[in-house]
């Protein structure tokens, strides 16, 4: 079981230097290598849930040097659910983007840069080192740039040229916080650093803390940081919007500040309420502006700019059943944010508009994408027998036991403008009676229907077995978080 | 260590003349002398793998930059600036200057760092790895996997650069199937 | 205590940069300087008074050597800001080629 | 319209070529015994392919070594230092240094570290120049759209 955890890197990084190579052959050898690669990525994912026993934590040694001196993977509970998500909607992106990316040119660059990008993730979700971390964010940070610029139409570059520069500044900070933590400690591994971390250095805590959270939550669109997200993710092509909304601003921003603050350096109560008023207040500003718009994907980035804050408020009521809601939400956005962009994906692949103005009737015509899309606004908005809904309610129903009326009634209101939101897209976009140019449209080619079909029934399964899922899937990320400091004591001690 | 002292205000001045002048040529040659006042400092620190990095990356980052003006310096377009967005930024930025000067007051004085880790690699840098230069046996060696990832930064940044220059980014509809 | 200060004033003049400059050029020469700043500042830390640089040469008996460690953090940090400079270069290029400025004012095709 | 630059400049780049390109080869072989390394030793010998081009033009410096090529090295050498990482799993664990470590000083000493100073060395140099080729090529094009 040891030797997977390198396999996480090590797979997609060949398979991203093998594409080049193996797409002057033939093209569709690119298909099949990336596929093979993600199916293979997300099979053992699933298969650590099976061979990882509760509670136990498992170090890898890179290179065989023990943890100071060299760098070393963790795997306990919370990497575990990230990398299932990462590499769940990672597998289906790549089905979906076979049929959809024909329309673009250099699809073996398109597949090199997103296995880059799966890489990138699933480093920074397994290092217990914190340049490292540094190291595999900007893998991903600077695929993702390429990909939101892949078009190369003139929004994608303006849009990808603000998000370069934007996460740059970020990692900028990031690598600076880093450096104050390597003056404090003199070591760079997370565990190591949380034991050796001078108590008296109250003022360099804060100063840490504050670079890490403007550094990540640029990366993970808090409010203030969030001026990116709505040009970035609607001009990237809709798998990679997917992957974006759905896993990146998770493993790259929310994932990080978790493990820092509550495993590293250690939650406070000021600090909580400070994570629990940036949830609040991204959670209504994005719902707000999404009101107003008509491009369906500005639509649904915006809604993802508020979905992060309930994760995030969620994460930082720092109670056991706040943290649960906070990450189921994470693994219920993950499914139905990377679903609605497929959809939008779909919708603009056959009728070639995004604008909801222009669009109308399509479920006619289009059946399978608009069952997969009332299921997955069902989902966002919250309503019973879907996902959404239980996470949500984890998380309000924490607010209320952690006696904060106002961030529970923040968190309605939120749900209730997302519905009315979502009400307005599958008004105009698929009941009103058909446009005159589209009636010969047909629906989507059998790759992108069948990702689209399996995350829906993923929404709708997850929400009918949510106690199973709650259990078995997301307590053990719960149990890792609410280790706190507890983490460096069974990385360093377990080996 | 008066030179570095020297060094430094050096590259502050740079700095500020590369962000204030006007024409962007200049502009991109004071960051060069910025770069390269770093990588004599980097000697001074007693880092020379860093000032051989340093240097080459620096004259690589140059001809790339002037590359991007050379065809195009059309003098910057300067108009008045807004007053408030200029004030917010100087404002936070005196504040973090504050802030860090708080912060640094508990890192260890210069000259004496905590090499708790570092004193490994010192000592039995030599005979675990077989390396003289021992900057290179902890890239090489000790923390292999980040240059493994170092690596593919680099490689993700030049594919991505040469995906966005390509020339046509999306088939047009009509061509779409024979592709 | 002064190194540490001007390593600061080196990031904040590159900020400073970043945040006010309207010309796409001198953002990513923000970028570059606070990317210099940062590495002089890891740099800076792992430095010791009277140390030499920690190559082992025969002729020398126990020596006094500088800190490795951050040095093979910046050499990383040097080639991923060449990696970022490069890309930033290359979308800088393709905006003047479909835009024909550098200047970001005249660059709003998008909205908010 | 004349390729490159004076006949001058020609002459004196044919000549320090041969002399920048050891420089760099000596910088990456000596990378774990004086300061130096695959990086800096890579990013030089792109040097010298860039040299070449200014001096002689891009169209000359294509037969050299061409985009594709370039592309192809690069990965090339991403692949030969994934295989060295991927040894160390023949010793148990994924970057171990399986080789011999060899007496110190010498060219073939500290196992793996030469090999994977040769891979980075590729990769970066062949990248670098592709990177710069296709800035060049990229704005040419531009200019015969505009005549």
């Amino acid at each position: 079981m040891m030797n997977l955890l390198p396999t996480f890197v090590a797979a997609p990084l060949g398979a991203a230097f093998l594409m080049l190579l193996v797409s002057r052959i033939s093209r569709k050898l690119a298909d099949l290598l990336g596929n093979l690669c993600t199916f293979y990525l997300l099979a053992a994912a699933v298969a650590l849930y099976f061979l990882r026993a509760p509670f136990q934590v498992v170090t890898y040694q890179m290179g065989g040097w023990a943890a100071p001196i060299g760098i070393n993977l963790v795997l306990d509970g919370l990497s575990q659910f990230l990398l299932l998500t990462v590499n769940l909607i990672a597998f289906l992106a790549t089905l979906y983007s076979i049929s959809y990316m024909e329309r673009y040119t250099a699809k073996d660059k398109y597949y090199t840069l997103f296995m880059l990008m799966v890489a990138g993730m699933n480093g920074v979700v397994l290092t217990g080192d914190f340049f490292n971390l540094y190291v595999f964010l900007e893998i991903a940070a600077v695929a993702s740039y390429a990909l939101v610029a892949f078009g190369t139409e003139a929004e994608e570059l303006e849009a990808s040229f603000k998000y370069l520069i934007l996460g740059t500044v970020a990692s900028t900070f990031i690598l600076f916080a880093i450096a104050v933590i390597y003056g404090l400690t003199g070591t760079l591994n997370m565990a190591d650093a949380a034991l050796a971390f001078p108590q008296g250095a109250a003022v360099a805590r804060a100063f840490i803390i504050t670079l890490f959270i403007m550094g990540f939550g640029m990366k993970s669109a808090m409010v203030p940081f969030h001026a990116w997200l709505p040009d970035a993710h609607p001009s990237a092509p809709a798998p990679i919007s997917a992957m974006l909304s759905g896993v990146l601003i998770k493993a790259l921003g929310v994932y990080a500040v978790v493990r820092i603050l509550y495993n590293v350096l250690g939650m406070t109560p000021q600090l909580s309420y400070m994570l629990m008023v940036l949830g609040a207040v991204s959670m209504l500003v994005g719902v707000l502006l999404a009101i107003g718009q008509w491009d369906l994907k500005r639509l649904l980035a915006y809604h993802s700019i508020s979905q992060i804050g309930y994760v995030i408020l969620g994460i930082g009521l720092a109670t056991p059943l706040g943290i649960m809601g906070g990450l189921f939400h994470l693994f219920n956005h993950a499914l139905f944010k990377s679903l609605l962009f497929l959809n939008a994906g779909a919708i603009e692949y056959t009728i070639g508009t995004r604008d909801l103005k222009q669009m109308g009737g399509l479920s006619r015509k289009m059946p399978v994408t608009a069952a997969t899309s009332l299921f997955a606004s069902m989902s966002i908005a919250g309503i019973p027998p879907f996902n959404g809904f239980w996470s949500k309610l984890f998380i309000i129903i924490a607010c209320v036991q952690a006696g904060r009326l106002w961030f529970a009634l923040a968190a309605v209101i939120g749900s209730l403008l997302t519905l009315a939101s979502f009400l307005k897209f599958q008004k105009y976009a698929f009941f009103e009676k058909i446009k005159q140019g589209f009636e010969g449209i047909k629906d989507v080619p059998l790759a992108m229907a069948f990702s689209m079909l399996a995350l829906a029934l993923l929404c709708l399964g997850i929400g009918i077995a949510y106690p199973y899922a709650a259990e078995y899937l997301v307590n053990p990320a719960v149990v890792a978080v609410g280790r706190g400091l507890g983490y460096s004591k069974t990385v360093l001690g377990g080996f | 260590m008066l030179e570095l002292n020297l060094l430094l205000i050096f590259m502050a001045v740079g700095a500020i003349i590369a962000v204030e002048n006007h024409n962007l040529l200049s502009s991109v040659i004071a960051v060069g002398a910025v770069g390269f006042g770093l990588c004599i400092v980097f000697l001074l620190l007693g880092a020379p793998d860093l000032a051989i990095t340093q240097l080459v990356v620096e004259i690589l980052a140059l001809i790339i930059l002037i590359r991007a003006t050379l065809a195009k310096s059309v003098p910057e377009t300067y108009r008045g600036r807004e007053l408030h967005s200029y004030v917010i930024t100087v404002v936070f930025l005196v504040a973090v200057l504050a802030a860090s000067f708080f912060a640094f007051q508990s890192l260890p004085k210069f000259g004496y760092p905590i090499m708790s880790v570092a004193q490994t690699y010192i000592e039995e840098g030599l005979q675990r790895t077989g390396a003289t230069n021992l900057v290179t046996s902890v890239i090489l060696d000790f923390r292999a996997y980040d240059t493994l990832g170092e690596a593919t930064v680099l490689f993700t940044a030049i594919v991505g650069a040469i995906t966005v220059l390509r020339l046509k980014g999306r088939k047009k509809l009509s061509e779409e199937d024979k592709a | 205590m002064f190194v540490y200060l001007s390593c600061v004033v080196l990031l904040l003049i590159g900020l400073y940069c970043v945040a006010v400059k309207k010309n796409l050029v001198k953002i990513i020469i923000g970028v570059a300087i606070m990317e210099y700043a940062v590495n002089l500042f890891l740099v800076v830390l792992g430095y010791r008074h009277g140390g030499t640089a920690p190559i082992i040469q025969a002729g020398l008996k126990d020596p006094l050597f500088v800190d490795p460690l951050p040095q093979a953090l910046v050499l990383t940090a040097i080639v991923i800001g060449l990696a970022t400079t490069a890309m930033m270069v290359a979308i800088a290029m393709r905006i003047y080629d479909r835009y024909g400025t550098f200047d970001v004012t005249k660059i709003r095709k998008l909205k908010g | 319209m004349r390729v490159g630059m004076s006949p001058i400049v020609k002459t004196v780049t044919r000549v320090a070529i041969g002399i920048i390109f050891l420089y760099g080869l000596y910088i990456v072989l000596h990378g774990h015994i004086t300061p130096g390394g695959g990086f800096a030793g890579g990013i030089i010998l792109a040097l010298v392919y860039i040299l070449y081009v200014l001096a002689f033009g891009k169209e000359e410096a294509e037969e050299r070594l061409s985009k594709s090529w370039a592309s192809a090295l690069e990965s090339l050498g991403a692949l030969m230092f994934l295989a060295v990482a991927l040894a160390g799993f023949a010793g148990g664990y994924f970057f171990l240094n399986v080789l011999p470590k060899g007496n110190p000083g010498e060219i073939l000493s500290a196992g793996l570290i030469p090999l994977s100073n040769l891979a980075i060395m590729l990769k970066v140099g062949s990248g670098l120049f592709a990177v710069f080729l296709v800035l060049i090529t990229f704005s040419v094009v531009i200019r015969k759209e505009e005549e």
